[in-house]
């Protein structure tokens, strides 16, 4: 047989260009990081030290007060995603595949408190009597984004278990669709507000004397602590978070240990639904006002931070979420001004994508290290 | 004296604390065959893994024609010469036959966008020469993969005849050494004959050197030169067949315990 | 999807048929369908059209005419966004246009129809495809559209080639008609019209009221990377350079976010004393939300413009105090000369149809664009022998070119050379009361009307 | 569902159940379900905002055929059981009847409380469609009672409809089935189809236009009779023989099926070529924004189909083809361009397109093509957002103009001749046409070719691919580069018809659109994909161009994401399946098929074929 390759002739190459070039993405990543880093510190000290006058001559230093703010709001912004990355981070854990639709499902918890809080403005008690209210409202939110978790997977993934990988995903991808469009279609497609707050509430407070944050702010950093609390008892300490765990290992092994696999999934589903509509209803509190798009780019960055996290662990999502939510909000003012870009808040969603890239390159189980079963990392 | 194809020093890899292998040595010479045997988890399966490039060594060396191989992907290593078969077979269940055989003739193949759009002359002959050595390749377990099987999906085919066709599949890629894991598991004994002869026609007529994870001793017994016993990643022995065969240790080693893995 | 299926076949049958009985006469009929063809041959109709009795009317037949036989109806269409994100911005435009028809009633006893409303995707390649479908169609004879200037750059050009008009009640970027100074802007085609208001007077007039009326120096913009936002807030910032003010920060943000302390850290690091940000909801009701609790703008003077001149916004009662610039929008007892409804009669109409308050200021100038479109159209039309209405396209440019003193819901309307039909007057309101914020729409401090 | 590859000719050997022999629970929940899903119809309004396009008129609109279909296919569906291959079934007879009128019956009473409700409360304050035109609409403007009462009746009529179709003879359903189709067909394509007629004047096709057609909007009674006698026919008499046609084609071997193949490819592309001079500025327009998405799709075919990369981000190569011809070509840069730039042909634009193309996917493949599906899926789509605001930035905006985009495009000279723009559809359709040829053959040669194979295996088993030899990275990177060429050459296209490029042409919301195409038509099949872009983007439109129903643009998206899980659920292999993709998804019952034809090799089968001394190899001669 002529042929005009064979191994005598092959030639060995221990470096694929593809790795060279990413080795070099890194390096630039990382440079860029941190001279930007250096040149705002130069800023901080003198507005318009020798560098800064050159590249970015309007350049002044943020006060002690406005970087506080930024971290603040990156904090609360951070701890939401955590809390819909929960849910992300569980589903994946358990089933291994990005529910894309859990964003939406966030956006049904949001929707349903606007409704339900704007019914009860109308009649009165959400003045009268706001903190019963709220609760209730909490409860009608985590009801209805329970139950949208739960139907989808019944209807749209339970069918196509064991089906190639992205079958699900592009599934959820159309369930997504769905729901937002339902959303456009019978709520119509503009923004709704939320009633206004008790000034408790609304206004800042001064804590600890030095850090000043608005009431919102605040709760929504409370309520997160504690559910994230509240749901590592469920997964570690309890029976059903046990069943999750087996499931999550090995679904086979689980079932034949007498698991009951379907209602531990579904379980999963909708301890993952009530988290988003918790976050939903803080989301509503803070930004007082939700549209049908609401779910979406939260959602897929509350994704990316369960990647960045390191997906199927918990506090990983909730670190993650943090994480990506205060790169964010600070980022762009402190890495990318520096370098004589201007209007950088356009590019905030770009630099919260850049955080998932760089992290992947750099570390590609995530920052906690993933938590999958075997067939998911191969 | 035959020269000296592969040879591993001191090689070992832990998975989390256990050591799949521990300081392993082993070499291969032109034209051998060489049988690992050992009972379940001695880490056969992982010592082929290592050597094809999908898992690398904590520590050792794995020497090919006088190149170390530590550090290449999966798809150098078999363009360097080392083509393998898997213990639970891994075919391309949706394309035909033939594409299966075709598609592992890639790394000694070099037509890429250009030729396929162009349709250019250098680009026709090479799928010719691919076609033609697939076919070649496949007749060589007589009519069973030839004639109107080729066009079918690998999916149909029976347990026995996948396993003919992995076999195929590596021998396209025209390599020096195959690593054979479990060539005859699950084949009846009139099979498993057969296969045996063709193993060893593989280095008679193909001149290939192979390397074979084997339970069935009478397999073991008729074609291999030389048998290596692993057991909790350590070689306790080897030698010819008979040697090892009355190695106290391998019997120590296989004693109560089942001779024949479940693939 | 069995159906699918069939409709498949279906449309399959139907392209070899064409195929197979296209060979033979293909020379015959390659010239069949163009609107200008049409025209032509319209053009020579309408010459016996004079043989017989004719009533005077506007117009040379120089574009051609449209004849609408009894019993049809006259043909305009509505081309806005119904649909994404700007859909707020674009159905109120749409409705008003559908109650204006309503309004008008006939013309020389033809009814009127919008059909059914055609949607520019707010985008270019959106309205390119919507305005193809319009020319097509030879019967129609004006479009009240695009409620997004992307949209109208593209689909301009078509409807001018096709010799009919498109009045918008929605685009403001120079670049579709002039640089007030003159020059026709880029994007300018013949028979375009707008009652929306050029962004240049905009800017202009919250330029000078923030650095003569306020007495601020300084002052920063925010856009959301709409062309509309985006150049209403370049055309602030330009004119208040140029008339001495100092900008100290030009910010975008991203549709769709909710975190606007970054954006407005951004803007506060200079801390200007005014901050302008003349784009929609919900954005907006973040900024004025989040704003006050940024170090740097504590006392920063908010202000927007019409994009969020909606009750919506107002009723939001961290908008106190904001200063609003926009059309005129005292609308209440403005009247509609052509159709006599005031603008509380249409905006009630409106509710009572579509179940909620207009959520843009512009359905006023939706209304008017088609009443003045109708009037247009009647001026340059007359019954022919044969009780035919004929309509002369030249005709209905003509009238629009030269319309002046036209009263509108937006007020007094005069044409230039350049389509610029928006009620030349800019008017800043000063929101104080956000329970009645009626009030605050009422409440302007500042008027800019040149020339 | 099983049987997808051997017609099932079942004998029905089994005499009709009792009448009332129900599988009542599955009959309350199809009839809840349907009641559930005509009360979701009326409240997202399209009843009302249909009822504006007559099919039939003065009779039917649009807006009644949205709700009237639901019971009838409901009561058809109730009484579907799986048919197996082999298996024997029940006769169909009244019982089917009578489950289908129960069904209908419990749907049309969801939509009499709804009309009851809608007199009696408000909730117009969350569901913005509560209105009283809806109200108007299902009582026929008679007042909710009358309303109330009519639905029952309306709704059991139509169920019983649906259950009678099972009673039907398949010739008789055939007809039916086909006369309707016809007319809803041609009604509902009424534009497109007076459009035509124009183009075929000369054979009096405007005459039978206006014979069928009401003056605007609607077939006229006689017109829609007309037609449905018409369809009925050619179901009776014509389909037979189309089917014959196609069962010898199928039979044809060897050189004369590739002949007949090849007569077939000419046929259409004849048509393809001679079709256009004939069509309506409105066709052409729609064809053009076909042609366009046909492009994308078959790019993305390439990454997804074939190589199993779920991309994502795929529009972000659509934005830098359009950007890139945009900026090259325009005549009013932006000003932080340098001056000397000279202002190109888009013929010499499209090189440096095509180059940026590439390396743009070299450069976002490079990072991902060793992740995870998911994640690379994730990651992609993070590309194309920071593309798309790196295009809108302020930061950029010298360059890219921002969100003001590039405008004055001047299109495309042809050698001087003549400028192909968005003015003049026919043309743009032919350039969009011959970018869509290439891009045809582009896939049909890779897919047949050493990389194609290598793709292929890839999808199957990246581990064992690599394994095989297969430099799976370099590959994968080849896929990403192809599929971005593809995609630029669309988005240049684009840029010259359009004559403007704005940022907000290049949403995610294009990218999953153009996967929905791809997974509609059929991954990994050229013609699928065809099929799935004329289906959607020029019924049903695309996220920035008009479809044939302009009437849907506020559902689109609503049904395209219903489409994308319906298919997912019911049908992954797509509208024109790929025989591989196919056996992937439907493993054993691709298997239990070849078991029925006994393709399936046992063991035995193999000692049969290989008798012993059949076999050199294995006696020793």
């Amino acid at each position: 047989m002529p042929s005009p390759e064979t191994a005598e002739n092959t030639k060995l190459t221990r470096r694929l260009g593809v790795d060279t070039f990413l080795f070099f993405m890194r390096v630039v990543m990382s440079t860029f990081v941190i001279l930007g880093l250096l040149m705002f510190i130069g800023q901080q000290i003198d507005p318009d030290n020798f560098i800064a006058s050159r590249i970015n001559p309007d350049a002044t230093g943020l006060t002690a007060a406005q970087f506080e703010g930024l971290v603040i709001s990156g904090l609360s912004q951070g701890a939401m995603y955590g809390l819909i990355a929960l849910g992300y981070s569980m589903v994946y854990g358990v089933l291994g595949f990005i529910n894309f639709a859990h964003g939406e499902v966030f956006m049904v918890g949001a929707m349903t408190g606007m409704i339900t809080s704007n019914k009860l403005d109308e009649s009165g008690a959400w003045e009268s009597n706001f903190a019963l209210s709220l609760l209730f409202v909490l409860v009608i939110a985590i009801i209805c984004s329970t139950l949208t978790a739960v139907i989808m997977e019944r209807v749209a993934y339970r069918p196509l278990r064991g089906s190639p990988r992205l079958i699900p995903l592009i599934t959820s991808i159309g369930v997504s669709f769905f729901i937002q469009n339902v959303s456009v279609v019978l709520l119509g497609p503009g923004a709704k507000s939320y009633p206004t707050l008790p000034d408790w509430l609304a206004q800042k407070h001064e804590l600890f004397g030095f850090i000043t944050i608005e009431g919102t702010r605040l709760m929504v950093l409370v309520v997160a602590a504690v559910s994230m609390v509240a749901l590592w008892y469920l997964v570690e300490r309890t029976k059903i978070g046990k069943a999750m765990r087996a499931v999550a290992e090995d679904k086979e092994i689980a079932s034949l240990m007498g698991i009951n696999v379907n209602r531990t999934i579904v379980t999963t589903f909708a301890v993952g639904g009530a988290m988003a509509g918790v976050a939903g209803i803080l989301w509503g509190l803070l930004f007082r006002s939700v549209v049908h798009t609401t779910g979406f780019l939260p959602g897929i960055k509350a994704f990316s931070a369960a990647v960045v996290g390191g997906i199927g662990n918990m506090g990983g999502a909730m670190a993650g979420g943090i994480t990506l939510g205060s790169a964010e909000s600070v980022a762009p003012l402190i890495l990318l001004e520096p370098w004589g870009i201007n209007g950088v808040s356009q590019l905030k969603d770009a630099v919260a994508f850049l955080v998932l890239i760089f992290v992947l390159l750099v570390k590609p189980t995530g920052l906690f290290g993933e938590r999958l079963s075997t067939e998911d990392r191969a | 004296m035959r020269q000296r194809l592969l040879t591993i020093n001191k090689l070992s890899v832990t998975f989390g604390g256990l050591h799949a292998l521990k300081d392993l040595d082993f070499h291969v010479d032109e034209g051998e065959i060489v049988s690992v045997i050992g009972p379940n988890g001695a880490g056969k399966t992982t010592f082929f893994n290592m050597i094809s490039g999908m898992v690398t060594p904590t520590s050792g060396d794995i020497i090919f024609k006088g190149e170390s191989l530590l550090g290449l992907d999966p798809n150098q290593v078999t363009a360097a010469g080392i083509a393998r078969t898997f213990q639970n077979v891994r075919l391309f269940a949706n394309m035909t036959i033939l594409e299966n055989v075709m598609v592992a003739q890639h790394c000694r193949t070099r037509q890429g966008i250009w030729g396929a759009l162009l349709q250019t002359r250098s680009f026709k002959q090479e799928e010719r020469e691919i076609r033609e050595h697939a076919e070649l390749v496949l007749s060589f377990f007589g009519t069973r993969l030839v004639g109107y099987r080729l066009d079918q999906p690998a999916a149909v085919l029976s347990y026995a005849n996948r396993r003919r066709l992995e076999i195929a599949r590596a021998m396209a890629t025209r390599p020096t050494v195959i690593l054979l894991d479990e060539p005859v598991a699950g084949m009846n004994p009139k099979e498993s004959a057969a296969l045996t002869q063709l193993i060893g026609e593989l280095r008679s007529d193909w001149g290939f050197t192979i390397v074979m994870i084997e339970h069935d001793m009478s397999v073991v017994r008729d074609v291999s030169d030389r048998v290596v016993v692993l057991d909790h990643g350590e070689t306790i022995a080897q030698g010819s067949y008979e040697e090892v065969s009355t190695n106290p240790d391998v019997i120590e080693a296989y004693l109560g315990r089942p001779a024949k893995e479940s693939a | 999807m069995g159906p699918l299926r069939k409709l498949l076949l279906l449309l399959a049958v139907l392209a070899l048929f064409a195929a197979a009985c296209g060979d033979d006469d293909e020379t015959t009929t390659t010239t069949g369908d163009d609107g200008d063809d049409m025209a032509e041959t319209d053009g020579d109709d309408m010459a016996d059209g004079d043989d017989g009795e004719m009533m005077d009317h506007l117009g040379d037949g120089s574009l051609g005419t449209i004849v609408v036989e009894p019993g049809a109806e006259v043909q305009v269409r509505s081309l806005n966004a119904l649909t994404g994100d700007v859909a707020l911005f674009g159905l109120p435009i749409h409705r008003s246009i559908e109650i204006a028809v309503d309004d008008y009633g006939d013309i020389h006893g033809f009814p009127v129809t919008s059909g059914e409303g055609l949607d520019d995707l707010c985008s270019s390649d959106g309205g390119q495809a919507a305005a193809q479908t319009i020319v097509a169609d030879e019967q129609i004879v004006g479009v009240v559209g695009t409620s997004c200037s992307g949209a109208a750059v593209a689909a301009a050009p078509l409807i001018s080639e096709a010799g009919i008009v498109m009045i918008s009640g929605g685009n403001t970027s120079p670049a579709l008609t002039s640089d007030l100074a003159g020059t026709a802007g880029e994007n300018y085609n013949e028979g375009y019209y707008r009652t929306a208001h050029n962004d240049l007077y905009q800017g202009r007039a919250m330029a000078l009221f923030v650095f003569n009326e306020l007495g601020l120096t300084t002052a920063a913009a925010i856009h959301d990377g709409d062309p509309y936002t985006q150049g209403l807030a370049q055309a602030f910032v330009d004119a208040y350079e140029e008339i001495g003010g100092e900008i100290t920060g030009f910010a975008g943000i991203a549709k769709g976010d909710t975190d606007m302390v970054p954006v407005l850290t951004e803007v506060a690091a200079a801390s200007p004393q005014a901050l302008f940000f003349p784009i929609f909801q919900p954005e907006g009701n973040f900024i004025a939300a989040q704003a006050p609790g940024v170090a740097g703008l504590e006392d920063t003077q908010l202000l927007a413009a019409d994009g969020l001149l909606v009750d919506g916004y107002l009723e939001l009662e961290e908008t106190e105090g904001m200063y609003f610039s926009g059309p005129d929008a005292r609308f209440g007892d403005n009247v509609n000369q052509s159709t006599g409804k005031t603008a509380d009669d249409v905006s009630g109409t409106y509710e009572s149809l579509y179940g909620e308050a207009p959520t843009s200021p512009f359905w006023g100038h939706g209304y008017d664009a088609t009443a003045m479109l109708l009037d247009a159209i009647s001026a340059a039309s007359y019954v022919d022998g044969d009780g035919n209405l004929v309509i002369d396209k030249a005709g209905v440019r003509e009238f629009l070119d030269n319309l002046t003193g036209y009263n509108g819901l937006i007020g007094l309307i005069n044409c230039d050379d350049f389509g610029d039909c928006g009620s030349q007057k800019v008017t800043i309101v000063h929101h104080l009361d956000s329970d009645d914020f009626r009030a605050s729409m009422e409440n302007v401090v500042f008027e800019y009307a040149p020339s | 569902m099983s049987a997808v590859f051997v017609e099932p000719h079942t004998p029905e050997n089994l005499p009709a159940r009792r009448l009332l022999d129900q599988d009542w629970r599955r009959l309350l929940n199809y009839g809840v379900l349907l009641a559930l899903v005509l009360v979701f119809v009326a409240l997202t309004n399209m009843p009302v905002k249909l009822d504006r396009r007559m099919l039939i008129e003065p009779i039917f609109s649009m807006g009644y055929l949205s709700v009237f279909w639901l019971p009838a296919v409901f009561g058809l569906l109730v009484c579907r059981e799986p048919v197996l291959a082999g298996m024997p079934s029940y006769a169909k007879g009244r019982r089917e009847v009578l489950a289908g009128a129960m069904v209908g019956l419990i749907g049309g009473a969801g939509l009499s409380v709804l009309t009851v409700l809608l007199d009696n409360f408000d909730l117009r304050d969350p569901l913005v469609n509560w209105s009283p035109q809806l109200l108007d609409l299902l009582s026929f403007g008679r007042g909710s009672t009358f309303g109330f009462a009519i639905w029952l009746p309306i709704g059991l009529a139509l169920g019983t409809l649906g259950g009678l179709t099972h009673v039907l003879s398949t010739t008789a359903r055939r007809v039916l089935g086909w006369a309707f189709v016809t007319v809803v067909a041609f009604a509902v394509f009424e534009t497109v189809i007076i459009d035509l007629s124009e183009g075929f004047a000369s054979l009096g096709a405007e005459r039978v236009v206006d014979e069928i057609y009401f003056i605007r909007g609607g077939l006229t009674m006689h017109g829609a009779a007309i037609l449905a006698v018409c369809g009925g026919l050619f179901a009776a008499f014509g389909r037979d023989q189309a089917q014959r046609a196609k069962a010898q084609f199928q039979a044809l071997e060897g050189t004369s099926r590739t002949r007949a193949n090849a007569m077939g490819l000419l046929a259409c592309g004849v048509a393809l070529v001679v079709l256009p001079l004939f069509l309506g500025g409105i066709t052409n327009e729609l064809l053009a924004n076909v042609g366009l998405f046909v492009l994308l799709a078959l790019g993305l075919n390439i990454v997804v189909g074939l190589a199993g990369i779920l991309d994502l981000g795929y529009v972000a190569f659509f934005a830098i083809g359009g950007y890139t011809a945009g900026i090259l070509t325009t005549t009013n840069r932006g000003e932080s361009w340098p001056d000397w730039m000279p202002d190109f042909y888009w013929g010499t634009a499209l090189i440096f397109v095509v180059i940026l193309a590439a390396l743009a996917g070299l450069f976002i493949g490079a990072p991902v093509i060793r992740m995870r599906g998911d994640y690379l899926a994730i990651v992609t789509l993070g590309f194309g957002e920071i593309i798309r605001l790196l295009f809108l930035s302020d930061w950029l905006g010298g360059y890219t103009g921002a969100a003001q985009g590039v405008t004055n495009i001047p299109g495309v000279q042809v050698f001087g001749l003549a400028t192909v723009k968005g003015t003049d559809p026919r043309a743009v359709f032919y350039l969009v046409l011959f970018f869509c040829a290439i891009a045809i053959y582009v896939s049909w040669r890779l897919e047949r070719s050493r990389l194609g194979r290598a793709w292929m295996a890839i999808r199957e088993d990246e581990s064992v691919a690599e394994a095989m030899g297969i430099n799976t990275v370099n590959a994968k990177l080849m896929a990403f580069v192809v599929g971005a060429v593809l995609a630029s050459f669309s988005g240049a296209i684009l840029a010259a018809k359009v004559g403007s490029v704005f940022p907000n042409s290049f949403i995610i919301l294009v990218s999953i659109v153009i996967l929905v195409v791809v997974i509609v038509g059929g991954m990994g099949n050229i013609v699928g994909v065809i099929v799935g872009s004329v289906v959607l983007i020029g019924i049903l439109g695309g996220p920035r161009q008009p479809g044939l129903l302009q009437e849907f643009s506020e559902y689109k998206l609503l049904i395209y994401g219903v489409l994308l899980v319906w298919m997912m659920l019911k049908r992954p292999e797509g509208l024109v399946p790929n025989v591989r993709r196919t056996r992937e998804l439907h493993q054993e019952e691709y298997l239990q098929d070849a078991w029925l034809r006994g393709e399936i090799d046992t063991d035995a089968d193999s000692h049969a074929d290989g008798g012993t001394d059949a076999e050199p190899g294995v006696l020793p001669t």
